[in-house]
């Protein structure tokens, strides 16, 4: 029997366990039908503000020794309403909403500009700087935090996923926090902050001097951040941080992910890389005879 | 390989030319960028300023390329900016690029659209019969005319500039002549680079009598690679799957001719 | 006139701003000559306990893509006293004695057995594993850092010197609380929290499960550390992580650190890697018509 | 390239071969082991239990190579145990290699220290006389006998075995048939490996008599890289820098056949 690709995120059901990470290519409905019709199990959106943002100048992203990418795009989004909007006409493609906001009633407003749309679950982006705590993103403060998936599932009965990244507090308190206060599933990670500075005009290169690094240099860390997740707490997880084989995706779901996200690897392999990596799991499934993904979840833990 | 375009080179700008009041030419020397094919971009970071997509310009020079600038936002006026001994970062080339068919061409630019095209003029054989239409709104804004005409000496061939104004040459739009020229005859290849109502009403010509046509679109750009999705046109990235485009794929794109994204990403008409 | 590599970090003054980074060869005499001759400005040693230490049974190390390594080695060290036999003959090379420890009163204990030691500082590890605190680390209890800062100092007048890294609780508290407390000079950063796991046997590779990041992956990360650290203080900074290349080193000056410590580089390139990037900041220096390292330092922050 | 030597591959053991009570020969397929030269090792880890260097073996198949391990602590023995079937993860090749020289070669190996020699032997051109030394405590342990018979079956050559209590071929310390054979006639090239005071003696007694003699240095090894520090000998690191060390830079190290670091890197005497 031809081993399955499908795999399930808590109530969130995915033909494919590959989806593209929220910021990716993420902008229109036809990008989205090609993206899944080229193997992504799900597209999550850019994150979404409840007003359209420009984001920051150019440079925002560039590219790092090692394979990886620094961006500072600066959440740059049509907003939600607008977004909502182009989406609507969606039948086919599962699609996650990824929101960011700085207050817990910006996400009720936007999760309500949703209501005719079809979307399997919405992506709780927590590394928007905090408008009161200058230095701080919302996940570095607990209190918001619960207040945000709080209302967020308070608004709507579709799963909320939260997204996590290294913050300033310890990402495993916002995932607790997270969790007591009704969360569906953790994405796991968001870029880790970095910087470049070109030595010849000897001034940081993106114009907003900071980014996140992301793509293969930070995939040991986004493993490590899985596994810790999934030994201590017992809620669906996606991995998130420098997919780019199938190797890399078998890594996450051993550590304990249901599912992968990935987005650098889209800018070195292009759009291929989600067949790429379907069909290196479903290989590697064929001579492990596993029958679903479900099988090797978590199997790390074991040994 | 692909990872090594990606790393940002810093050259210094060797020459700089005054092509109109608001059109420039900035030479360095780039191996890399001395050889791109038609229709290729570099990314161009101007430190402190901005960074932004520029079409490949050639250069007499082995081993050296050029920018050609207009002058019109703050990321395009820093570019326009930059003195000679000054430092900008490339990295690319990216994109892909003109297919070049044999026997009668067309192209036609507007303005810094004719970047591309004069680098695909270094590509015709020498019995290419070459038609250069050149578009501008005015005298004033009308440049390499005489490289075309230089470049195409031991060619069969015909340049064309067209002003708006009638300020020089013919007066009206380029697109008319176009449209005049495809109807007189049968190209075996038609290429457009400029202004994407340009673009569109060339394509829509020539295309519409079955003749091989291509456009090389400019959207707003970003990351370059592929990854910000800033520059799709429907369900294409012009970064990545661009930004040369054939008239067929073109024909059926709902916003080629028609919308555009700003910075935030809302689709806007032109 | 040439322009000299020599640099200094606060009272502590080199001939050449390239380090050894601690736990690198850092077990021997013999080769801490080997490596000032090759060209290091300074060699740090082994991170010393009270005792002697095995660390972790193989594998302890592994490779991973785009230039990095994972490790635990679990500290293993011969422990301070037997060390500071050890260096007792040494004249010539400038030794930077780390030490870890999990109470204030172990700094104490190893300091005082270098009393007839030629040593130029000591370097405080503080990514040591709280004893008290599970999971957390020594750097991550902010009166731990007061206290075992504060013993340190009262116990010698050699420079002191504190090693940060992304423990729990944000970095950036822990160099305020040291500096609060006297510290000398901040190294910034030790090793990324990472594993890896191996896809075949299913299993996590490094015998302790988890290990720490480093080489080129992290260099984006260490780099903003450094760039954020000299943005809010006005205190000496070695920066480390991923330096493999003179662009690197020149990268952390421009950043506002004052010397760099490598590690990983070694690894690859052997120990050829000091000469090499000594050589490249010097070409660098006569470009840019700098006399001294001093003139580059922090650069970066005034664009 | 270095890069990729240093990312560990898995294989599979293909098939095991008991050589004495306590030594077994695992072989597997691996293009770039079956072609390392003699002296160079991999890291070898067993999953679940430990990782450890081990010299490269040769197989008689190409495309394969193997790895001989006595049975010892915990990591040798698990490596011991692995059955046909199972998978090990290997990194490497790391470390420098024998030079070979022409002519009357002496080598001088003691338990599994006999590999390289082995490697070594498929090197030799068949007009080299060569004398092959094995060392053994006693007639359980000896083995690879026939196979440095088998393949010197071209060569004028002398395969001798010795045992400290006698209980097959000579008796006596191998390193005592050392110092009676480099003193009877002139070797072009003398190699040692196996254990340190073994490799000592040998070094002591050719070198002494100015015959060129390299032996392949055995420490306590954790990266394999040069990293750790833990395989350091005096200034040398013996993954880096070896294993393979000439007489001349032996006698002048303070620690070789005197010291060794154990696992907290504490010296202690042999
Ligand atoms: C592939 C490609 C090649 C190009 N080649 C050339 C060239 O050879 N010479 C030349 O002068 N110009 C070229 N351009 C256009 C150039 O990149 C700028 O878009 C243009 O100069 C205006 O930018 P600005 O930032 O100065 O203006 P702004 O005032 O910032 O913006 C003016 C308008 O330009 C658009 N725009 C802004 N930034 C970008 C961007 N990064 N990419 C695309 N559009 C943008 C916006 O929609 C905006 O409405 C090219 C563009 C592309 C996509
Ligand atoms: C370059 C090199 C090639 C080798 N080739 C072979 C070979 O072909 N066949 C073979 O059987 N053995 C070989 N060895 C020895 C082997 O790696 C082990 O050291 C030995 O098998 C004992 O290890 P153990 O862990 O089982 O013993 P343990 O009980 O763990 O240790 C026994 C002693 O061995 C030493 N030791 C432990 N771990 C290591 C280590 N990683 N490296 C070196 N010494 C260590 C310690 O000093 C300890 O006192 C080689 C060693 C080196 C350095
Ligand atoms: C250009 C770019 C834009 C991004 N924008 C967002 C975003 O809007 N919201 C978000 O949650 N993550 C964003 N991310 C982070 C990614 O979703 C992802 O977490 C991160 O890139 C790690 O995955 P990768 O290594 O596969 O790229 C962005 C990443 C990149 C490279
Ligand atoms: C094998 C190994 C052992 C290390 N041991 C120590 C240690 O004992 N004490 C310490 O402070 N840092 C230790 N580190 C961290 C390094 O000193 C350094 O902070 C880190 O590797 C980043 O630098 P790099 O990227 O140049 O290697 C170790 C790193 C490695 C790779
Ligand atoms: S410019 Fe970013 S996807 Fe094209
Ligand atoms: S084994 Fe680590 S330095 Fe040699």
């Amino acid at each position: 029997m031809e081993p399955s690709l499908a795999t399930s995120i808590g109530q969130i059901q995915l033909d494919r366990p590959v989806m593209l990470a929220s910021g990716i290519l993420g902008i229109s409905l036809d990008v989205f039908n090609r993206l899944y019709r080229s193997g992504a199990g799900a597209v999550v959106t850019k994150s979404l503000s409840t007003e359209p943002w420009e984001g920051y100048p150019n440079p925002t992203i560039f590219s790092v020794k090692g394979g990886g990418w620094i961006n500072a795009v600066g959440l740059s989004n049509p907003g939600a309403p607008n977004f909502a909007k182009m989406i609507e006409p969606n039948q086919e493609v599962p699609i996650v909403v990824s929101l960011v906001g700085s207050i817990p009633e910006d996400f009720e407003m936007m999760i309500q500009q949703f209501e005719n749309c079809k979307v399997i679950a919405y992506e709780l982006n927590l590394s928007c700087p905090h408008v009161a705590k200058v230095g701080l993103e919302v996940g570095d403060d607990p209190e918001l935090v619960r207040k945000i998936v709080t209302i967020a599932k308070n608004t709507t009965d579709i799963p909320i996923i939260a997204k996590v990244g290294l913050g300033t507090t310890h990402y495993l308190n916002t995932v607790n926090t997270a969790i007591d206060s009704g969360i569906d599933a953790i994405t796991a990670i968001n870029t880790v902050r970095a910087m470049a500075i070109d030595v010849e005009t000897q001034r940081p290169i993106l114009s907003n001097k900071f980014g996140g690094l992301s793509g293969t240099p930070i995939k040991p860390i986004a493993l490590r951040c899985v596994y810790e997740i999934s030994s201590k707490h017992d809620i669906p997880i996606i991995g998130c941080g420098g997919v780019s084989t199938w190797e890399d995706a078998v890594e996450f779901f051993l550590a304990g992910a249901s599912a992968i996200q990935l987005g650098s690897a889209v800018g070195n392999d292009w759009i291929d890389v989600f067949s790429e990596i379907n069909n290196g799991i479903l290989q590697y499934m064929k001579r492990k005879n596993y029958s679903s993904i479900k099988d090797m979840v978590g199997l790390a833990k074991k040994s | 390989m692909q990872r090594n375009h990606n790393h940002t080179t810093i050259v210094t700008i060797e020459k700089v030319i005054d092509e109109t009041p608001t059109v420039r030419t900035l030479i360095f020397s780039d191996d890399r960028m001395s050889n791109v094919l038609p229709g290729q971009f570099a990314m161009v970071w101007i430190p402190g300023v901005n960074e932004l997509p520029m079409s490949v310009m050639i250069s007499k020079e082995p081993g050296k390329a050029a920018f050609t600038v207009r002058k019109h936002g703050p990321a395009s006026t820093g570019l326009f900016n930059v003195k000679e001994g000054q430092q900008i970062g490339i990295r690319g080339p990216y994109g892909n690029s003109f297919d070049l068919k044999e026997g009668k061409l067309l192209l036609v630019g507007g303005g810094t659209g004719l970047v591309p095209m004069m680098r695909l003029l270094s590509f015709v054989k020498s019995t290419d019969d070459v038609t250069v239409l050149i578009g501008a709104k005015s005298k004033d804004e009308v440049f390499f005319e005489d490289l075309a005409n230089n470049m195409l000496k031991n060619n069969p061939h015909k340049v064309i500039v067209s002003t708006d104004d009638g300020s020089y040459g013919e007066k009206g739009f380029v697109t008319d002549l176009v449209e005049k020229l495809v109807n007189e005859s049968n190209f075996d290849g038609v290429y457009a680079c400029g202004p994407e109502i340009m673009m569109y009403k060339t394509v829509r010509s020539a295309h519409s009598r079955n003749m091989f046509v291509q456009a090389s679109l400019e959207r707003m750009m970003k990351c370059g690679v592929g990854i910000c999705g800033s520059c799709c046109v429907g369900e294409d990235l012009v970064c990545r799957d661009g930004t040369v485009f054939d008239g067929d794929h073109l024909s059926s794109n709902k916003e080629f001719g028609h919308f555009y994204r700003n910075k935030a990403g809302i689709l806007e008409k032109y």
